[in-house]
Parts: structure tokens; C-alpha cells; sequence
């Protein structure tokens, strides 16, 4: 097999994070490769949600938009996007939401709306989606992306989602009870905040990377927890199941029929 | 009382320049042969409002045929920017666009407070959110009961929604099925709703006695149009044409070849086209 | 995670001793067998809430296991009053009984706000009407952006449902079809739901995509009933006996026919006899 | 043909007033008598909603109750019951709302909660169920009700749903736009409020009632239009179909099989 790439390393660190009994919505642009091979390795129960309405789906490619045919073909059920917002993000029925971003900074606080000014931007970005009440409404929130200093920064452009706000109990004060961000998984390494001030630190180094690595590509000073571990590298398993999903979806994408097509 | 009508009547009767119009569709039955009618059409000044302003808005918005943008995520779905969009944001081409931003969440609360004939959708969101800082239709409640603050939009309430379902009978009466979005919503929100159809039955016998229906009643025009939702999709019909969305990409990098292209395929082609399109997308076609 | 449990195990583990209970279905898929074994283990002092108490809610209140009901339509529907709640409300036999009384309206938006994990509805409604002066529970917000009164009543928000529906499969997913009512909305504001089905099958094999079912994460107990809610009836596997609910009207006229009929036909009957009352009523019985 | 009862006539009148054009919510206690009857003469089209979720449906026999199992059968379609009250009722696509009553008065106020008061009420009735916001949010108020002193009162013991309040513009004042009570229509006479007053007037007298009649069994001082006619009595078509109709339900409701059962 050919050596695992930084972002299959990031995909199957994040996977390993769901569990069986997760209910995870799937937000426009998140990683939902981490979720079906969740679902597809050691959490085949696991609920898989996207904001399109369809609930407990379990898709044979990934899908390119949140709305594929196939998520509804294989869905539980699948209902009306109001509803969807009402009665299973908002009515506090989801465990875990996933979340990208194109911007983070150290309390996990998200921008996906505009680089620049919000009136004047540099770059008009496609904007919040689901994301805002995600942040706030599902139990916890996973973050994956790729580390850069263009993303990993000291102060971010627009608050489209809520973190940790400055950090300590700023959820609690805004009258937020669930978790928030508690879990950042990257290329490079895996992210939890302190406790106490809610500041993101690493808490493992995938095999191989170092902590300039990891400061390189970070616009603010990294923090590391006491004990930093290496990141258990991907399985066999893991590693195949993810490459043929990949290969499946390359070839259904590229204007392939889907095999399973009837 | 749902008329039926050839696509550029329902339109031409429906949509006058400076309407509030919406276009809905998520992901899935995008009404693309409508859009494309109204392009045709030059209808313009329009205040647009979608959850997922996708291909169909970046058409409309770089044909400059749009003056403001009620939105939650402008983006290619799996793909990345829109590219006409932005170059209208960014650079003010072919005109200057007005935005009003919300989350989904809100969007999908205010689609269901206009169906539901009130003045406002009050949820919970927005909480530490940036967008309430910049859009003033995002205000505050205090709860009656527990003192809790909710975030309050106002309903929307299109002048039209257009949208594509799969079906009508020959009364009149409209069938979406699948992933059903906010359609049955924005239908019910506007004053007047025209709707694209894949074809027209004689009646929907069988049918689960809960499947999203919309009585004849609630609908002005219905048109029938095969494959009007390409490069999105008709569950039950034909498949999304991903290929086409990873295309549009590089269409819409470059004014020049986004404005050829909309000449060739747009400008002066006909709605007769997306069956075309679609032949090679039908689950019985291989 | 739903558990297949027998319904007398259902009940035991999912209703205490002062809880408030929806035993919810509008005419339709009401929980008659469920609310039998509730009388039978004798769990008092409810809460119940409910749009249209019917059959159950007049028997349970007849027994004396009632404390207060929420309501809004307190008929045996097409027939009459409810005799027993009559006899409670006017001379508080066999108990006296608090009553907030709302529309269905509200309660109906009441129910969907529980859903939505909202605290309250806000809704156009009660205008002019005398609930408002009897029910604290009745308030008003003023729309943020039109200055509008609108109603506003607290969301519902059950310690426990208890619905019957047509089936579940062996994942424990659960599916009501037909006249759904507002049993999603009550399972889904509930902190815990007792499901009784007619049927538990292998899967949902060629479920319409749109039908109404409730994942097996939203139910705690499922409890296999079969005929479970006659009187009331099961679309799809036997009609309404109507004849039943007239000859209640008469049962419940006297307090004395009321506990003779209620000795032999529930604290001595058992679960099973539901099946043989509706084999008459069975569409292919004929 | 055995003669007109006042209650035949009562419904056949009522029937009349509806149109092919109508979207009709017919509320607990309605009589789906005179829906049904329009439906099977003059309106082939008319569409009827019950507040179980049945829209569009036709009926073969009348619904013991409102959510009996064939109004879903012959429903264009049948939607949840919040659905019902916001997309519906509350949304304003409802022309006209068909209301019964246990008292009425004047201005078409209705009662039906309690005789005597309220918290300590000498007869405790179902409630209001659907009417207070049928009665504000139909474009406008049928009510049909047999007369009697004890239905047609002075006062109503209770504010179930609002007609035309005290009279006038009442209904402006309280921020309503809907036309409210425009039809009463009873055993003995049809009534319309008065355009100005928006007092019930008698506007036609069924063949052979006299005005002492009407007088007799109602609680206030009766008003006559300016031109009172008679109401047309029912044609053999119209008391046919009813009379079919009420057969066919009878059957069903005793026991019998109903006939369309497959």
C-alpha cells in the first residue's frame, strides 16, 4: 500500500472519534469522508445526518453536495429542512456536529463568510449555512481541517460560528449549554481544549511530526498538553476501507454510473 | 386554481421585473429550465432568496439581472465558490448586489413562519454568531414564559416561488418527493407559485397517503418540462450530473466564457433541451 | 435506543407517579391498550395532556388517576361529552381535576415547539377569545419587526408520550402513516416514548422516502399490541369501531355501569383481548 | 318522497351556500352533513379539510369523527396536524370555516366550554377545540344551529370563539382581517348580519315558518332585513343525495361494513 497521505491521516483520526451511538449531523463542507468510514469500520450503527433532511443514511460513494439521491435512497427517512432545523439540530437531538472552516482560531470560533471587511471582503465566501446554530445546538462539535497560517489564526476575520468565544465560560454566559468545540483534528495533529481556559493544545502528534511542523503552520503560539502522545497511525483496515470509498466515489463523480444503480 | 401553461407563459404572467422571487431547491428538483426562462426573458431588478443560491443565482446574478440576495450559503455545493457571485461582490460586475445573510437555520424558520402566515420566525440561534452584527433583520425576543432571549427574522414572504417537483395530475395538484427541501414552504409563503414539472399524470393513485402534495389550489402555473432540473436532479427520474457542477467551476472563472456560455445555452437555446441532458442520467438509460 | 419490551414492562419502566403523560392520536392510532395497562398498574396522580381526551382520558379520570389535564377538545368525537371528565370537572367524582383548557391551535404549536426545543409557540391566535382570561398560560409577545400581538403559550413538553403505531421494524424504527396527528411532535418533545405497534417486521422495504417514521433513537420502549388501539382504529389493518364509541356514551353515564364495565374489561382483562376485538373489524375479515 | 325535516332543511340550505371555488375547514362538531351535500350536487370541486390533516377529501359516508379512516382514504393528502393549524388555518388558505354551537348570540359570538361558569360550571362542555382560530383566520363564518331559547341567548356564558364582538368593527379593532360570521343559517330562517350594526338579520323564512316562530326560540328581540324572503325549499335532487348520504352513513356506523371497504 502507498504511504498514508497528511489528509487520509485526518480523516481516519477524526473517524476514530465517532462512536456507535452518535447521532452526527453533517454540515455543508464537512468531512462527512470521516463519517461514513465511521460508519463503514467501527460504528456501523452510528446516525448520520445531513442538513438536506436525510436521516440515517448510509451512502455506498460520498456525496458531492448534502443532497445526493443517494442519501435519501438510503436514508431511515427524510423530511423537510425545516423540519430538519426544528425539530433534529434545534430540538437538541444531534450528539455531534461536524464542522470545517476556512478560518479557526484557538477557541475553535469558525469563519466561513468573508477574508477582508463583511461590506467590502477580499473574498466573499460562500457564508454560514448551517453552521451557527450547529455550533451552539448539537451536543459536541469535532473540527477538521488542514493546518495553515492562512487558516490557523491569531484573529479571525468574522465570527460565523461560536467556539469558545475568548475562552473560560464564554458559552455559559451566553446562555449556550452544550459543549461546543471539543475536538480538532488536523494533518498534523490532534487538538483538545484546556479545561480551564478552552484554548485548543495539542494532545497528540501524528507519527513523524514535529512541533515546528505544527507551529509553522499556526498563526498564534501553540500550547501542548502535559502529556503529548503519538497519533496511533491508520490501520489496514481503516486505510483500504477509506481508499475504496474514495475510488468509488472518484469513479461515480467523474460521470461514471454509481454501481449500485439498479 | 393551477393553470397549465407553456414554460414562457408561466413565466412571462408570473414574475415582473423587481419581484422578490424564489427559486428553491435543495441540492435536489433545482429548477434550472425555469431559471433559464426567466434569463431569456431579461426579467429583472430581482430581489432573489434561497437557502443555496447555487448555479442558477450565479447565472441570474452575472447576467446582471439581480439586484439584491436573501441568502444562508452561496456556494457550489462540494465544490467550492460562485464565482459570478463573487465577482458582483467583490468587484461590483456586472452590477453592485445587495446581500442579506442568515444561517439555514433561520432561513428554514422564516420559509416555515411565511407558510405559516405570520409576521416573524422566533428560534433559537445566532447565539455569538458574527451576522447579527451586520444584517438589522436579525433581532430579539424575550420569551413570555422563561425570560429566554430568541433570535427573531422576519418571515419570507416571496411575491413568486418557482420550483420543480416530479409530477402533476391533471388536476392540477403537484408531487415532490424525496429530499422535499423547503419547496412545500416557499410555495406556500408566496403569493403566487409557478412550478416546472418532469410529467403530467392522469391521477396519483397509490401514492402514500402522506407524501408532499400540493393541492391544485396553491399553485397559478404549471409547466411541464422534462429534465428541468439538470444538472441537478428528479428523484425517480434521473441522477445529478456531478460532472456538469465541477464544470461550472471553470465556466464561471472567467467573464468571457461564462458570457459565451450563457449565449450558447441559454440565450438561444429552449426548455426542450434538458431532455436532452438528461437521456444519459435516467436510471434506465444504460 | 429503543427496547422491545412486553407493555406492562414498558409501561412500569417509563411512567411514575406524577409524571405528565401525552397519550396522543387524533381519532386515529389512539394508545387504548397502553392506557388500559396504565389503569391497570394503577399509576396516579397524572398529568395528562392531550388535544382530544377521548374514551381513555374520561376512563383514566374515572379512575381516579388524574390530576390535572391539558387539553383542548374534551368530546367523544362525533358523539358527545365525556361524561366521566363531566362528572370530575362538575362534582369531583371520583377526584376533583385542574384543567388548562387551550385551542388546538395552540396546543397543536405547543406540542410543535417541544419538538423544535423551543421554551414557547408564538402564533396569530385567541383573539377575542375567553381562554385567555381563564388561562395564565395564555400571554402575548409583540412581533419585533411589524409591533404585532401575537399569542404566545408555553411549549409542551411531556415527561413521557405513549403512542400506538402500524410498525416497527427489528432496528426499532418506528413508522405512523395515515392521519399522523401529532404523535411525532409528542414523541419528539417528550423526555422518554412508549410505543405500542400492531406489528414488528423485518425492514421498511419500499417505504415511500417521505413517510412519517421515528428512528430508534427517539423511542425508549416498544411493546408489541396487536389491535392496540381499538376502538380507535389502525389505517392499513382495521376501521374504527364506531359503533363502540356510541355505546360508550352510555357505559359512561353511570358511575356504577362505568366501574362494573371497567373490573371486566380492563384490571381483568389482559393486553392480548385487543387483537379479538378487532377481528371483525379487519379489512379482510369479510 | 316523506316530507322535509327542519333539520334536512337546515343542511340543504347551508349547502347551498358554498361554492365549487371553496377550500372548506370543517371543525369538530361542523356539519360535514351540509359539506358533503354541497360536494355531491352543485360543487363537485369544492374542497374539503378536516382539522385531523385530511385535505381534499370526499367521503363516501359521513365521519363519525373528524379523523374517521376514509377521510384520509379519498384525501388528496393528508398532513400532520400542526401542519394543519399553521400552513392551513393559520396561513390564510381556508375561505370558509364552518362552525356549530351551544350558544350563539346576536353578533355571532359562540359558546362552547361551559354552561355557568367557568370554574365552577354547571354543565362542562368539550371546549372549543379548532374555533377560535377558525372563527379569525377563515376568510369567513357559516354557522348552522338549530334554534332554540337556550342556544339563541342574550348573553353567551363564555367567549369560545369571536364573532362580531359587540357589533360594528369590533373585529377591525381587535386586529382581525377576516370577514367572520357572514351566514347563519337554521332550522326555521337564514340570517346575515346587518352591514352596518353586524347584528343577525333574518333574510329569508323557510316555506310556512312564521315570524312568531322565530321569535319563540330565540333570546333576543329577532331583526328582519328590509326584503325578507322565502328560503327556496330543496329540490328532489338535493334531498335524495341527502337523504342517500345519511343512509349510506347509518349503515357504516352501526356495524355494517362500509360498502366502498375492498
Amino acid at each position: 500500500m502507498s504511504p498514508v497521505t497528511p489528509t487520509e491521516f485526518m480523516t481516519i483520526a477524526a473517524a476514530r472519534a465517532l462512536s456507535n451511538d452518535d447521532v452526527v449531523f453533517v454540515g455543508i463542507g464537512a468531512p462527512s469522508a470521516a463519517c461514513n468510514l465511521a460508519r463503514l469500520t467501527h460504528a456501523p450503527d452510528i446516525t448520520l445526518i445531513y442538513e438536506s433532511g436525510t436521516i440515517g443514511t448510509a451512502p455506498e460513494v460520498l456525496p458531492l453536495s448534502i443532497g445526493d439521491g443517494e442519501l435519501c435512497d438510503t436514508a431511515v427517512t427524510t423530511v423537510s429542512v425545516p423540519e430538519m432545523f426544528r425539530y433534529w439540530l434545534q430540538g437538541g437531538r444531534i450528539s455531534v456536529g461536524f464542522l470545517g472552516a476556512a478560518q479557526i482560531d484557538r477557541f475553535g470560533n469558525i469563519n466561513t463568510t468573508v477574508i477582508g471587511d463583511y461590506d467590502t471582503p477580499k473574498t466573499r465566501l460562500p457564508g454560514g449555512g448551517g453552521a451557527p446554530e450547529i455550533a451552539t445546538s448539537c451536543g459536541k462539535i469535532f473540527i477538521t481541517m488542514k493546518q495553515s497560517r492562512r487558516g490557523f489564526v491569531e484573529k479571525i476575520d468574522f465570527f460565523t460560528s461560536f467556539g469558545h468565544g475568548t475562552g473560560g465560560d464564554d458559552r455559559a454566559r451566553l446562555g449556550i449549554t452544550t459543549e461546543g468545540p471539543v475536538l480538532l483534528v488536523t494533518d498534523l495533529a490532534v487538538w483538545k481544549p484546556d479545561p480551564e481556559t478552552k484554548e485548543f493544545t495539542v494532545v497528540s502528534l501524528h507519527p513523524g511530526v514535529t512541533r515546528d511542523q505544527v507551529q509553522e503552520t499556526c498563526g498564534w503560539t501553540v500550547r501542548y498538553a502535559e502529556t503529548v502522545e503519538e497519533t496511533p497511525p491508520p490501520t489496514d483496515l481503516e486505510l483500504t476501507t477509506l481508499r475504496d470509498l474514495h475510488a468509488r466515489t472518484h469513479a461515480a463523480h467523474s460521470g461514471a454510473r454509481p454501481t449500485a444503480a439498479a | 386554481m393551477a393553470q397549465f401553461q407553456d414554460l414562457a407563459q408561466a413565466i412571462a404572467e408570473n414574475i415582473r421585473p423587481g419581484d422578490t422571487v424564489a427559486l428553491e431547491g435543495f441540492t435536489h428538483l433545482i429548477p434550472h429550465a425555469a431559471a433559464h426562462e426567466l434569463i431569456r426573458q431579461q426579467i429583472g431588478d430581482l430581489t432573489l432568496i434561497r437557502m443555496t443560491p447555487d448555479l442558477i443565482y450565479d447565472q441570474l446574478i452575472g447576467m446582471g439581472l439581480v439586484k439584491k440576495l436573501i441568502f444562508s450559503y452561496a456556494g457550489n455545493p462540494g465544490v467550492g465558490l460562485l464565482r459570478r457571485m463573487r465577482d458582483a461582490v467583490e468587484n461590483g460586475w456586472p452590477r453592485p448586489i445587495e446581500l442579506e445573510e442568515h444561517s439555514h437555520s433561520a432561513m428554514a424558520q422564516a420559509y416555515e413562519a411565511g407558510a405559516a402566515g405570520l409576521p416573524c420566525a422566533i428560534f433559537r440561534g445566532y447565539k455569538g454568531a458574527g451576522l447579527k452584527a451586520v444584517n438589522p433583520n436579525i433581532r430579539e425576543v424575550a420569551c413570555p414564559f422563561t425570560g429566554e432571549a430568541l433570535a427573531a427574522v422576519p418571515a419570507l414572504r416571496p411575491d413568486v416561488t418557482v420550483i420543480h417537483a416530479q409530477r402533476a395530475n391533471r388536476r392540477g395538484d403537484v408531487l415532490i418527493e424525496g429530499i422535499i427541501g423547503v419547496q412545500k414552504e416557499a410555495v406556500l409563503a408566496a403569493k403566487r407559485a409557478v412550478v416546472t414539472v418532469e410529467e403530467v399524470v392522469e391521477d396519483f393513485a397509490d401514492l402514500h397517503p402522506n407524501a408532499c402534495v400540493l393541492p391544485r389550489w396553491t399553485v397559478a402555473g404549471i409547466a411541464t418540462a422534462p429534465g428541468g432540473a439538470n444538472p441537478s436532479y428528479a428523484h425517480g427520474y434521473y441522477d445529478r450530473d456531478n460532472a456538469a457542477y465541477l464544470e461550472w467551476d471553470k465556466i464561471a472563472a472567467d467573464r468571457d466564457r461564462f458570457l459565451a456560455w450563457m449565449e450558447t445555452h441559454v440565450l438561444k437555446a429552449r426548455p426542450e433541451i434538458f431532455q436532452d441532458r438528461v437521456a444519459g442520467l435516467r436510471r434506465d438509460a444504460a
